[in-house]
């Protein structure tokens, strides 16, 4: 159980300001960093490698700073965003090296471990420069892993994959997760994000501006009527009863898609009334869709709040 | 908005299989035999290997044909050894395997394999410099030894004078040039003008110049080798020594200083 | 307003249902090209055009053409005060050949090609662009091509305006008209060979890599040591007073190619030392298949380079 | 707009494409296909920059093994990765690029200030083109590729390095590229959200391929199963699957989701009055739509798209079967 904590941590560059005043604990699961370009993802994520000291504030690892402290790599494995790896090697070799780099006592067998966590023993003979994307990606994983760190940290991993690989990598990092590892993944594709991860922190303008499970902020948004698309069997009785009820705002009828547009203010009432009024007034619902619900509207909200 | 903050779940209970597997403690100090593998093969794997073998080779062959054309002459002897393989392949070679031993990893990223590990940085650099160090001697200090001997078969200590001079200079450029391969990313275009201009031009022209140039205090160690009066330095032998000494480890520190201090952040 | 005078004069008082409409909303959406589209010869020109100008900084960035305007203002300052020289003290003849006015100046002539090279072709490698100009109409030979007689054509003007300047004053410096014009027309037709020479070797280096630094670095390194490498050796024959190695040494060399082709077939004085050029019939043939050849094998090689590059 | 017929392309170590027949129809098309399997090689093979080992392809009706230079001043495109140079102006380069499609210097540049208008490039297409960010430079690469007025553009993941504000943005202007200026798009992308809500058609070739060619919306028709959520609390949500089981309902639980098959009309009443008894609030009760990802799942989890693994590591969050009320197909 390895976590990572930022605190106070501000990081500038001359007077440009990447990464201002944040404090976040993350700590075992699967976290997801989102934010739009330019919000700080990267520098934050260089800060938890050690790669970049923070100008202000601490960023550590169990409590032990992170700059200037190699002994940290023992539990860190990184996967950085940039594709360039030792091109010249093979996979194996490859992975043998960071092995032998980490000191392990047996990097033959560490090694194969790792290249069969990412199943990638099948082209691990095979020259780096030969590799597509997903493979490379792939290696990349196996040369984080190898040490069996318990921090995860990858910088968007799913860049330039194809669906399938996608899916994989979706696979083994839940899988890592699972295992208790802290896991920190950035990424601009939300519906990934929506699958992976328990946790997201949101970083908007070098700012943070959200931390938690993307649905119970939303529910945190009261200044955000939350909108509806519902069909029934008789949608203008039900908006008749709908409308004299206190947690809606606003109905109204969708003569295209033949539904009701609902705007609901007091979400715990609104969820709960609109079952039961149906049922006593016989009308039977075909679909309740929320349509402001998904992590996408929810990072929109953040971003241009 | 509202203030956002959502208690976390508590994250999945197994820890994982077992904390890092701790290495042999302390490491090498000054040489990392992996590090050192993975330096030699980025020097001859990649596409500028072909110049640390084409300029060797080009000595060699102008070295022939002087032969063949002046006979075993100690004096067209000394000229194209200073001329040419101190002040000509030297630098150059030094160049290209001195940034070569780490201007392409920092330049694509590739570093971050080697930083993210439990090894100090000044290890990095040590390892790389001795690995540069090598190659710079394996394809200057050899090529001139040969060179030498083709030329007039060692008379006055020539061919050993200056190999051993071509040794001492290699330790320095590749000093040199690994410190600007993490200083700059042009490091090669640097270290050329430093190599054609200061050493090349200037320093065989400008006597100024000529007290604080690598190649001047190489020549220093060939007088001291050499017999006869061919070979002659504008300084004295300790001077040269304590500069030649004094620019290298100023360099390596220097280097790892930088190195320990580097930035790196995403793509842009 | 639109309609044009004469149609007003000519019509009787406009009607209000023929006045033209002066409250309109236009449509400025999307419009469709119905124009000619001229395909590959034009394309091909427009690439050479813009990479001749590019050669100059036109059309780029101011900081992109102060270095070949410095060069070119520096290969022409030799050729003015000569120029002036020769009006003012009334000499009878220019102080230099103009054959050997490049070789003068080789120095300045490889720092073009060596600056503009890369930035001709290294850039379209390094920013990808190379994968634009084939998903246009043209083919890898017009793009190899293009590039080629940009570069070679501002070699050649970087060369022979120095030429023209030492001509006009030679003519007006009341220099024989005959002689004059013949020297100039031989400068000139050794300054076309040294461009395509020139051009071709640093193009070809300079597509090897996408990076400019390196490309910069490697093109002047490979002028500057094979010439400093094939005046060593000729310094050698020359001590040894074998001046027919000196004349067969100067093919292994871009500039020292030149001089021995110029000497031989144009009757320059050879810049060699001891003006040993070519030493027989058979060296100045050599000579002249070295320099056709090697211009042909660089065209080649661009064509080699270019043919894997594809879209990606 | 592009037809191929029995379309093979062979390397000595791989086969990218092969035996590929697939008609590519007016409208926006999106390509999914694996990594380094077949796409960017046919995207050469369309453009005529590489012959194709076997078979026939045409674009706009021209064959693409004898009119390369003709088709390639028709068809736009735009490359997946960085191609601009960062010293020179939007409007410059666009201009450039004009004219080597072919335009004559006039039109090139009237062209350019209108395509870039179009793409969103307004004060900032006269400034070099380093300092833009990369939806910024996204619209150039674009614009570049619309500068001729192609009757065809392909767009090789126009999408990528978009955070999601310039995702849409992006997508807008692609559907826009059709609706609006009349121009067929083939549009290329790993995203299968992102060509759901894009496309008309979905190309999708596996190893070389094709795997499944049509409508978007027969890849997206509704399952006959039903998702529903309630407000989060673990111990309703188990009360209601008992309840639901106990109606007789065949169900299974994924994430924080109940997938609930339907037998009849009756189940839809079933659903509202275990959930209106037990007091919780119903988030979202909707039938589920087939997606394109099904097509790249293990035949044993097929029923999973999402690639949930049941209960015991909870995955969180799932994705919204449908979360645009169905409004995002394009038809």
């Amino acid at each position: 159980m390895t976590v990572i904590g930022i605190d106070k941590v501000s990081r500038w560059f001359g007077n440009v300001v990447a990464v201002n005043d944040i404090t976040m604990t993350i700590g075992p699961g699967v976290t997801g960093l989102l934010g739009p370009n330019g919000a700080g993802k990267s520098t934050l994520i260089s800060m938890m490698a050690g790669f970049l000291a923070p100008s202000t504030g601490a960023v550590t690892l169990d409590g032990a700073t992170v700059w200037r402290n190699e002994q940290v790599y023992r539990q860190v494995g990184i996967v950085p965003e940039r594709e360039a790896m030792y091109d010249f090697l093979t996979a194996r070799e490859f992975v043998v090296a960071n092995a032998e780099l980490h000191g392990l006592p047996d990097p033959g067998a560490a090694a194969q471990r790792a290249l069969a966590t990412v199943e990638m023993q099948y082209a691990q003979d095979r020259r780096i420069d030969t590799y597509s994307k997903g493979m490379r990606q792939r290696a990349k994983m196996a040369s984080a892993l190898v040490h069996n760190p318990s921090v995860l940290l990858l910088d968007e991993p799913f860049n330039g994959m194809d669906p399938r690989q996608r899916l994989q990598l979706m696979e083994l990092l839940r899988r890592m997760g699972a295992e208790g590892r802290t896991v920190l993944f950035s990424s601009h594709i939300l519906e990934e994000v929506e699958q992976l991860a328990h946790h997201i922190e949101v970083v908007v303008a070098g700012r943070h501006a959200a931390s938690g499970d993307f649905r119970k902020i939303r529910r945190l948004m009261t200044d955000r009527p939350h909108r509806y698309l519902v069909r029934s069997s008789d949608d203008r009785r039900l908006a008749a009863v709908l409308i004299a009820h206190a947690s809606t705002a606003g109905i109204e009828l969708d003569r295209t898609e033949e539904a009701l547009r609902i705007q609901a203010v007091d979400f715990a009432a609104f969820t709960e009334f609109l079952p039961r009024i149906a049922r006593d007034h016989g009308i039977r619902l075909f679909t309740v869709s929320p349509s402001d619900e998904s992590l996408e509207s929810v990072f929109s909200y953040l971003v241009t709040a | 908005m509202s203030a956002t903050t959502a208690t976390r779940p508590p994250g999945p209970p197994r820890p994982p299989a077992g904390i890092p597997a701790a290495g042999s403690g302390t490491g090498p100090r000054f040489f990392h035999p992996t590090v050192a593998r993975l330096t030699y093969r980025g020097l001859l794997g990649r596409r500028r290997a072909l110049l640390l073998f084409a300029l060797p080779a080009l000595l060699l062959v102008i070295v022939g044909a002087v032969r063949a054309l002046a006979g075993a002459d100690d004096s067209t002897a000394h000229d194209v050894l200073q001329g040419f393989a101190l002040s000509g392949v030297v630098p150059l070679v030094g160049v290209i395997a001195g940034t070569g031993a780490i201007g392409p990893e920092i330049d694509d990223g590739s570093i971050v394999y080697l930083l993210s590990k439990p090894i100090r940085r000044g290890t990095i650099v040590t390892t790389k410099l001795l690995v540069a160090i090598g190659v710079t001697v394996a394809f200057c200090a050899i090529p001139t030894l040969l060179a030498g001997f083709v030329l007039n078969g060692n008379g006055q200590r020539l061919a050993v004078a200056y190999a051993a001079a071509s040794a001492v200079a290699a330790v320095a450029y590749s000093a040199v040039f690994l410190m600007l391969g993490v200083l700059t990313r042009h490091a090669v275009v640097v270290g050329l003008v430093y190599a054609l201009l200061w050493e090349g031009v200037i320093g065989n022209v400008v006597p100024g110049a000529r007290t604080l140039s690598v190649q001047q205090w190489a020549v220093a160690v060939a007088q001291k080798i050499g017999r006869g009066d061919l070979i002659s330095s504008d300084v004295g032998l300790s001077t040269a020594v304590v500069l030649l000494v004094l620019v290298t480890a100023g360099a390596t520190w220097f280097a790892a200083h930088r190195l320990r201090g580097l930035k790196i952040t995403g793509e842009e | 307003m639109s309609q044009p005078d004469a149609a007003t004069a000519a019509a009787p008082p406009p009607e209000p249902s023929a006045a033209p409409p002066t409250d309109v909303i236009h449509n400025i959406g999307y419009r469709a090209y119905e124009g000619p589209r001229l395909g590959r010869g034009y394309a091909r020109l427009s690439l050479f055009s813009q990479s001749l100008r590019g050669a100059y900084g036109l059309g780029r960035s101011a900081k992109s053409k102060v270095l070949p305007m410095i060069l070119l203002g520096v290969m022409c300052a030799p050729a003015l005060i000569m120029v002036a020289v020769t009006i003012f003290t009334h000499m009878n003849r220019l102080p230099v050949q103009y054959t050997r006015y490049a070789v003068l100046l080789q120095a300045v002539i490889t720092l073009f090609a060596a600056s503009q090279a890369p930035q001709s072709v290294s850039r379209d490698l390094r920013f990808k662009t190379t994968p634009l100009y084939f998903s246009r109409p043209i083919e890898r030979i017009d793009y190899v091509a293009a590039k080629y007689a940009a570069l070679a054509t501002a070699l050649f003007l970087l060369t022979a305006l120095p030429l023209v300047i030492l001509y006009v004053g030679a003519l007006l410096a009341k220099l024989g008209f005959a002689h004059q014009t013949a020297g100039f027309a031989k400068g000139l037709v050794s300054a076309l060979l040294l461009s395509v020479l020139f051009a071709g070797i640093s193009l070809v280096i300079a597509a090897v890599t996408p990076r400019r630094g390196f490309g910069v670095a490697a093109v002047i390194a490979v002028f500057v040591i094979s010439y400093a490498a094939v005046s060593s050796v000729q310094g050698v024959a020359m001590s040894q007073e074998r001046y027919d190695v000196i004349g067969w040494l100067g093919v292994f060399s871009p500039i020292t190619v030149i001089d021995g082709f110029q000497t031989w077939f144009l009757g320059a004085t050879s810049a060699f030392p001891h003006a040993a050029g070519p030493p027989s019939a058979v060296a100045g043939l050599v000579y002249l298949l070295v320099l056709f050849g090697v211009a042909a094998a660089c065209f080649g090689l661009l064509m080699r380079r270019y043919r894997k590059v594809g879209l990606s | 707009m592009i037809a191929t017929e029995s379309l093979s392309k062979r390397y000595p170590r791989v086969t990218a494409l092969d035996r590929l027949t697939v008609d590519v129809t007016p409208g926006v098309t999106g390509l999914v296909g694996a990594n380094g399997a077949g796409k960017s090689t046919l995207i050469k093979i369309l453009l005529g920059l590489a012959p194709a080992s076997e078979g026939r392809a045409a674009v706009l009706g021209l064959d693409v093994a004898t009119a390369g230079p003709r088709i390639r001043s028709l068809v736009g495109y735009m490359p997946e990765h960085d191609c601009l140079p960062p010293d020179v102006s939007a409007t410059e380069f666009v201009v450039h690029m004009a004219r080597m499609s072919g335009l004559p210097p006039a039109a090139a540049r009237e062209r350019t200030a209108d395509t870039l208008r179009h793409v969103g490039l307004y004060e900032e297409r006269y400034r070099p083109m380093g300092g833009y960010s990369t939806g910024m430079k996204q619209r150039v690469k674009l614009a570049q590729a619309l500068v001729h007025d192609p009757k065809l553009v392909l767009l090789d993941e126009p999408t990528n390095g978009l955070d999601p504000v310039g995702r849409d943005e992006m997508l807008g202007l692609i559907r826009r590229v059709w609706t609006d200026f009349g121009i067929s798009v083939l549009v290329t992308s790993h995203l299968l959200g992102e060509l759901e809500r894009t496309s008309d058609h979905i190309v999708v070739i596996d190893g070389g391929k094709l795997l499944r060619a049509s409508s978007t919306s027969d890849f997206t028709k509704v399952t006959g199963s039903l998702a529903v959520e309630v407000t989060d609390r673990e111990d309703e949500l188990l009360d209601l699957l008992d309840l639901l089981t106990a109606a007789g309902l065949k169900l299974r639980r994924s994430g924080h989701l109940l997938q609930v098959d339907i037998a009849d009309e009756d189940t839809y009443d079933v659903v509202r009055d275990a959930v209106a008894g037990l007091g919780v609030g119903l988030v979202r009760m909707e039938q589920r739509r087939h997606r394109i990802a099904e097509l790249f799942i293990d035949p044993e989890s097929a029923d999973d798209p999402a690639g949930d693994h049941g209960p015991d590591h909870d995955p969180g969050p799932r994705h919204d079967p449908d979360q645009e009320g169905g409004s995002s197909v394009a038809a």
